[in-house]
């Protein structure tokens, strides 16, 4: 049991709640038509809150589109969260004090880019943890290997942090590599790798700080691997049902992650039904003022898109976003692409 | 003859190649128990098992690099890419493995592989879900790349493809899957790979696009028929190699040339079929070939999706603006 | 100044930028000890440190996508990929992120990240040695591509390069990197990135080329001048972005275009030229714009090398046939 | 040790020399401009002979461009050798009764074909079993994890042989990797991986034998680390001597795989001076014979090299190489290019 006080279990309480409430909300706003494709995280939030809360400012987390906890738990406003999700990547524009990367889709080419960035803290001697999120189904991929290797050889300041939940929408984990744990991949760089009941949030923050410690000695990387679940669908274009048991589901949803937090919390006298409710109540009230929020956000200009492809635009972007512009002016007589 | 969607015809080339051809295999992340995210494989693992349909690791470059080794070994693999914005990471495999390995053996190995890939902007994909980069397969010696612009075309391309003895990129265009239904033949037929489709004759205009481009194209060509002109509509169907003959006999005959497609402008298809057309038959030209193309700009996401792709207003203005010229 | 080859003034913008700026490091395989297989990074793992002169596993997306994240948190990496024909496993670290970075995240995160590579057909070269891919980066939105053709030219284009605030992807062509040596001064200078060097004014056609073709395309313009054509040559130094504005403008004056390059002629950077060309100065054109590049199909081995490159003799007599058109 | 008779070790004896004589040739020939840039075996005969020789005619090899010891064990012409480092692609057409690969260049990108021909093999219920050779930075790369993770998801007959040499160009093992050793990179595939000396050719077929018995067994793949030594340079382009000493070179010399299998015969009774020098005598016979069929051989008719883009020449290719012939016929006026 790693040392927390008791206004940090209830803050540990009330970031699973809040990522609890986000996650369903999101949920139904998609079903609403006034979000596009949303990922759930529901069931992990132990891993996903326990690895993040446990990082100082400093450190850095690159998370992936199903770590909402750990956005949360970063401070990531929630309405740029729905904005993002809403289809508008303004939302993706970290705020400049906190030190989240801008994640990215395709699975497992993102871990590199924490490894480079850690590369250069420590080249600049400063003080930085960087923590990498992926999927189980991401260390099939060749750039999780070679991002590995290289937390290895260059002896790297990065945590691994995988989030075993048991499928890649639908191909179970036995059938995504044949290693019998996770963690044991990272006995091929000379590292360790630590597995861990990712729905336990003390083991997950306990192998956290171990792994951060280690980093901070200038011991190296760490793979640190959650076992858990999702309990949701992939995302909301998946049905779970084609792949997967209703019972299989249900054994997995009494291991929910709060609900153990909560348990652990009411026995301790952490927990009244007051404060639950409180909590809840609150984590709801954010999401409502994060959703009003989002919805009233002025449409982003129409040649907004031009604006960052390079520092300095290009003669051929700005004809063409100059052509787009006179195009949406309807002036059509005298539009001719450039 | 039924009425097919994309996903049906497709998913009926597959199941009746895989009949036909013990040796048709396919292989991809979800395609088996879950039959594809976009259900294109649907009960293929029922119909043939598990050794003939099978769910991979999720390695793009090691579902593509291994498919190049059953194809060496008289297998014929039907990959499926889930979509085209993740086909980089086997990029080496296709363009220095695929494309090559009948050339670097003298024709001891060959490689027989079907890569199939959705493709082309879908109204609120993610990021890396809506990418048009065909272009960098047809720019690749020892690559065909084929892409259908309906169910039809989807099918007989598709059991050409598998017959192809040559690596073949198939991109499917993601907003056409279940965008409309068509009459498809329930028996089996190949479309010829290399070969355009004229589909309406004209005299004014040659219009030329391919894949999800060729609904907006056809629906321009209505407005510009109510507008007295006439055009010339061709659906190329295989982008590699090109059928360079049908473009210009085409454009001989009407002096004018639009191209449409929605991958950025810059070295994209549109420049190889201008630049062909500049060569052989610029004495012809009444007026510039101009492309009607995305931006060279990553595709927006949904709030302003609708800016980037070139819709049927633009195809109409530009058309009747370059018939003044 | 000082006569120098490639490989010196190349050496000499890498050691004087990482001298004037702390944040820019070399990294690579066999960059350090080595000094690099073509020892363009000789001495500065002595002069700089074992920090700033990397040598890595071999890992071409690995030392792409470090490279990233370093340039993101304010480091200027210079990645050497030993070959051009391997950088396709980092194709997707490329074009999914190092493009895109500063897009995605709306300007939080940027990449301002050179890739250096040697390209380019080499006499006896092995398999995947020789490869002139730059149609694939030109056609990536967010990339820059540079490739000098001189001496001169790769100590200010890559100084600029580094300099850069977005991803350059900087090609040398390995059969310039000693063929001779040039005036190059001592201090450091830059060439505006984007911009396209009129390198001899004419009035009969244009001929436009860059990287290692430019020397036989100024050879054959030295044979031309005894045929009484007056050429003007025009150095493209950047491949993207294009500067239209000097190829228009030199062909809206000769009136006539030849392109050279050694990639493939499908949806090379030629075609994106005659379309250029074909869009805004059509009535200038008293000829078809041609290209003369590689085939497509792979760069044969020593035996047949002679035969895929575009060679003096095929650049002289291709052109005379045009002024005759 | 290993099952093996007399006459196996004598012929063991016969491939390292011919190996040897093959490579020591190669290099002189690029030094006179016959041959083009050549990548030299020498010092790693014992990793490349052991391992092929055990095979069955029906298994199949993957090579790169360093296994000549492979490829001559298995029986490839010599002239075909050659003929393919003078730039000549008609000697990578392997003959048809021969289960050698076409050798890639690309580092690392092979055993995924080497995977992919054994998964084809087992769907075929064939006997066979398939060898992917590779040097030890061939490891760092993603395609070898994509590689070994599918052979063990999907119990693959392969074995990878991974020639540790103790160098990339010029970049040492200890910087590839900070695993302690290759063989334990398999425990992230969940299968076995075993490391040996290289340079004992009764310790490379022991563990190789196991190997394959292992694979026909249904039991899936195996990693083979032989531990060795590059003698030479790492082409006919490089000079070591930037970066190693000469030292090391030296005490690497004194374990020279053919000097102690030539010791081990010599107790054995296996080996005599007229034995030794006899086989020298014919190794040098047949590289010399080599030598006069590939410089005799014709060279490519000019076009060829556009005879295999596809099976089916398209019109493009066919204008191009109409293009080319008309050409080189030197008809300038009326040469246009397609
Ligand atoms: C390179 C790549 N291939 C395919 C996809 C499509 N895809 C999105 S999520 C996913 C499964 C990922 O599984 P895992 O890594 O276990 O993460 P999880 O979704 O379970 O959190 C797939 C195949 C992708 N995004 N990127
Ligand atoms: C993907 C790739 N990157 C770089 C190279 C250039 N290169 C050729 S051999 C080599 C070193 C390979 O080392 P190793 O795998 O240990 O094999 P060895 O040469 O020692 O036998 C390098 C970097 C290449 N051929 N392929
Ligand atoms: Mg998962
Ligand atoms: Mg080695």
């Amino acid at each position: 049991m790693p040392k927390l006080s008791d206004e940090e279990i209830k803050e540990l309480y009330r970031l699973m709640v809040q990522t609890r409430v986000f996650d369903e909300k999101a949920w139904k706003l998609q079903r609403q038509g006034r979000i596009g494709t949303y990922a759930p995280i529901k069931g992990q939030e132990a891993s996903d809150i326990g690895t993040s809360f446990v990082l100082s400012k400093n450190d850095w987390i690159f998370p992936t589109y199903r770590n909402m906890g750990a956005y949360i738990t970063r401070g990531m406003p929630l309405e740029k969260l729905l904005q993002y999700w809403s289809g508008d990547e303004r939302g993706q524009k970290i705020p400049e004090n906190l030190n989240i990367f801008t994640l990215a889709i395709p699975v497992g080419t993102q871990p590199l880019h924490a490894v480079g960035l850690a590369w250069a803290a420590k080249k600049q001697k400063k003080d930085v943890v960087v923590l990498t999120y992926m999927g189980e189904a991401a260390t099939s991929t060749g750039d999780f290997h070679e991002a590995m290797n290289f937390a290895g050889v260059f002896n790297l300041p990065v945590i691994f942090v995988v989030e075993n939940n048991q499928y890649a929408i639908s191909v179970p984990r036995s059938k995504q590599t044949k290693s019998e744990t996770i963690a044991q991949k990272a006995i091929a760089y000379g590292f360790n790798g630590i597995q861990v009941d990712g729905n336990d949030i003390f083991a997950v923050i306990k192998a956290t700080k171990d792994a951060i410690e280690k980093s901070k000695q200038n011991n190296g990387p760490s793979l640190v691997e959650c076992v858990t679940y999702r309990l949701g669908h992939h995302t909301t274009a998946d049905d779970y049902n084609i792949y997967r048991t209703e019972e299989e589901v249900q054994l997995w949803s009494q291991k929910d992650p709060i609900e153990r937090l909560r348990r652990f919390m009411e026995n301790k006298k952490l927990w009244t039904k007051e404060f639950g409710d409180k909590t809840f109540k609150e984590a709801e009230e954010n999401m409502e003022k994060a959703i009003v929020a989002m919805e009233s956000l002025s449409k982003p200009k129409p040649d907004e898109f031009f604006d960052y492809v390079f520092a300095n635009q290009t003669n051929s972007i700005k004809m063409q976003r100059e052509y787009l512009l006179k195009y949406l002016d309807e002036k059509e007589k005298e539009i001719r692409f450039p | 003859m039924s009425q097919m969607n994309m996903v049906q015809s497709i998913n009926q080339a597959l199941a009746q190649e895989m009949e036909r051809d013990q040796n048709v295999l396919v292989l991809g992340e979800d395609v088996g128990v879950d039959g594809g995210v976009f259900r294109v494989t649907e009960g293929l693992l029922q119909k043939f098992g598990e050794e003939r349909v099978i769910d991979t690791p999720l390695s793009e470059s090691g579902i593509v690099g291994t498919s190049i080794g059953m194809a060496v070994y008289g297998l014929k693999p039907v990959v499926e890419i889930q979509f085209s914005g993740f086909i980089y990471s086997a990029f080496e495999q296709l363009i220095s493995h695929a494309s090559r390995i009948r050339n670097r053996s003298r024709g001891r190995f060959t490689c027989p592989l079907v890569v199939r890939t959705p493709c082309s902007w879908v109204s609120r994909g993610l990021e890396h879900h809506e990418e048009s980069t065909e272009a960098l397969f047809i720019h690749t010696p020892g690559l065909k790349v084929v892409m259908p612009s309906n169910p039809y075309d989807a099918k007989g391309l598709l059991i050409s493809s598998i017959r192809d003895p040559d690596p073949v990129i198939f991109f499917e265009p993601l907003r056409l899957y279940r965008a409309f239904k068509q009459e498809v033949p329930d028996e089996i037929y190949t479309i010829p790979i290399g070969e355009a489709n004229v589909v309406k004759e004209g005299t004014d205009i040659t219009l030329i696009s391919y894949g999800a481009m060729m609904s907006s194209v056809l629906e321009a060509d209505e407005i510009l028929k109510g507008n007295n002109i006439n055009s010339e509509v061709i659906n190329l169907r295989t982008l590699s190699p090109l059928d360079k003959d049908t473009i210009l006999k085409s454009v001989k005959k009407t002096g004018k040339c639009v191209v449409v497609h929605e991958a950025p402008l810059t070295c994209g298809l549109g420049a190889e079929i201008s630049a062909i057309i500049n060569e052989k038959a610029l004495l012809n030209l009444e007026a510039p070939v101009i492309r009607i193309t995305g931006f060279d700009t990553v595709v927006p996401l949904a709030k302003l999706e609708n800016n980037y792709i070139p819709d049927v207003r633009r195809i109409v203005t530009e058309t009747k603006n370059l018939m003044k010229f």
